[in-house]
């Protein structure tokens, strides 16, 4: 199923994309999700492990399932103020 | 009560009136300011990004938070993204009270509180490089990322 | 720096900016504001009375406490006299540092400060009648006044 | 020996000038000069026991000793902010 995902900070430099689509099997946690950019991007590698997943603009534990068509932000540790 | 996220400069007036109550003695306003310097090198500018919808929302659960733990009459927080030069303010959060010592430990709550949960990034350009800062992980419930 | 005893309202910006230095990283800036409510009665509004030149001495005497107590990078006071609305700044504190913490807490203690030494007189009149608020006895060396 | 003298807030309501001039003896203390006030504005009395006196901008105690011309400001508690 295809997943949208936002792309923040040093993610989205990286990437070069503000939102990309990933694709991911039925059922797929947002640690899998995270594993699947990791994939596409090898780039991400070294981050992946820091990211923080929100779903519906709410942070989500890495064995939140995902449903088609969710709309997923990739944050990393923060650091405004 | 006032959240924005916005990459025009911050203007702490219509923030001040906008938490101030007519019970308000006091206000406590917070400016985070952009500083020329951090770990040892020299800054030359900052970059800010942002997740607008998500840190609005944020900001209004830290609002939340403070007006359960503190008797205020008032919070509000602007934070600006794109660049700032050395100087410029990042972040204005306001809190108003009855008393002093209300507003300075709430106003202080908030900004801790905001560089914990508010998905905010800051990049810094040194002389000879750039990195976004890694602050905060944001916890989720079970605690695990 | 800057400290200024004056019966114009008083403006922010200014101060903030006297205040800041390239290495600040952070400005707690502190209103006190008039409310409409002390002491169970329903203010109407307020007057400042000031001795001017004293004032301003233990203005800059509040300043160099804070200064030889935090790590700060600037601190400026500006109070008001004459008639005050409620919703009106009596006073404005500003204090610049390169952190957080060393603000707010500085800031804080400053303003404490001022409420103890600085010969300022506020009078509430509230429905029904007038008073000088007696706040605090500045200390003299031996303690007796 | 003659003392100028400031009032502030409800000393200087009360006795309805912002400055006034005190005639007390060769080596008054600031604590005799508290106690002429009172005689010359008995609407002070009850107030004299809270005024601390300035001379030159300065907070002095009690026992402080005037000297002719001094310029002194009787500062009731404060109370700005």
């Amino acid at each position: 199923m295809k997943v949208n995902v936002r792309l923040f900070a040093g993610l989205h430099q990286m990437v070069g994309k503000r939102e990309i689509v990933l694709d991911v099997r039925e059922g797929a946690t947002v640690r899998q999700l995270r594993e699947r950019l990791g994939e596409e991007y090898p780039v991400t590698e070294a981050f992946l492990s820091t990211l923080v997943c929100a779903v519906g603009e709410e942070y989500v534990p890495g064995d939140y399932v995902l449903q088609e068509g969710d709309m997923v932000a990739l944050i990393p540790p923060v650091s405004g103020g | 009560m006032m959240f924005e996220i916005t990459a025009e400069p911050l203007d702490p007036g219509p923030l001040v009136a906008a938490v101030r109550r007519d019970e308000s003695g006091a206000v406590a306003l917070f400016y985070g300011v952009a500083r020329n310097e951090n770990l040892g090198r020299k800054v030359l500018w900052l970059e800010y990004d942002a997740y607008p919808e998500m840190a609005i929302k944020k900001m209004r659960e830290v609002a939340d938070e403070v007006r359960a733990k503190f008797t205020v009459t008032g919070v509000g927080i602007l934070h600006r993204t794109g660049r700032l030069e050395i100087g410029e303010t990042s972040l204005l959060v306001a809190v108003s009270s009855g008393h002093r010592k209300e507003a300075f430990d709430a106003c202080h709550f908030a900004v801790d509180r905001i560089k914990q949960i508010v998905p905010v990034w800051k990049k810094e350009v040194f002389e000879g490089g750039e990195e976004w800062i890694e602050g905060h992980v944001p916890g989720v419930e079970d605690g695990s990322p």
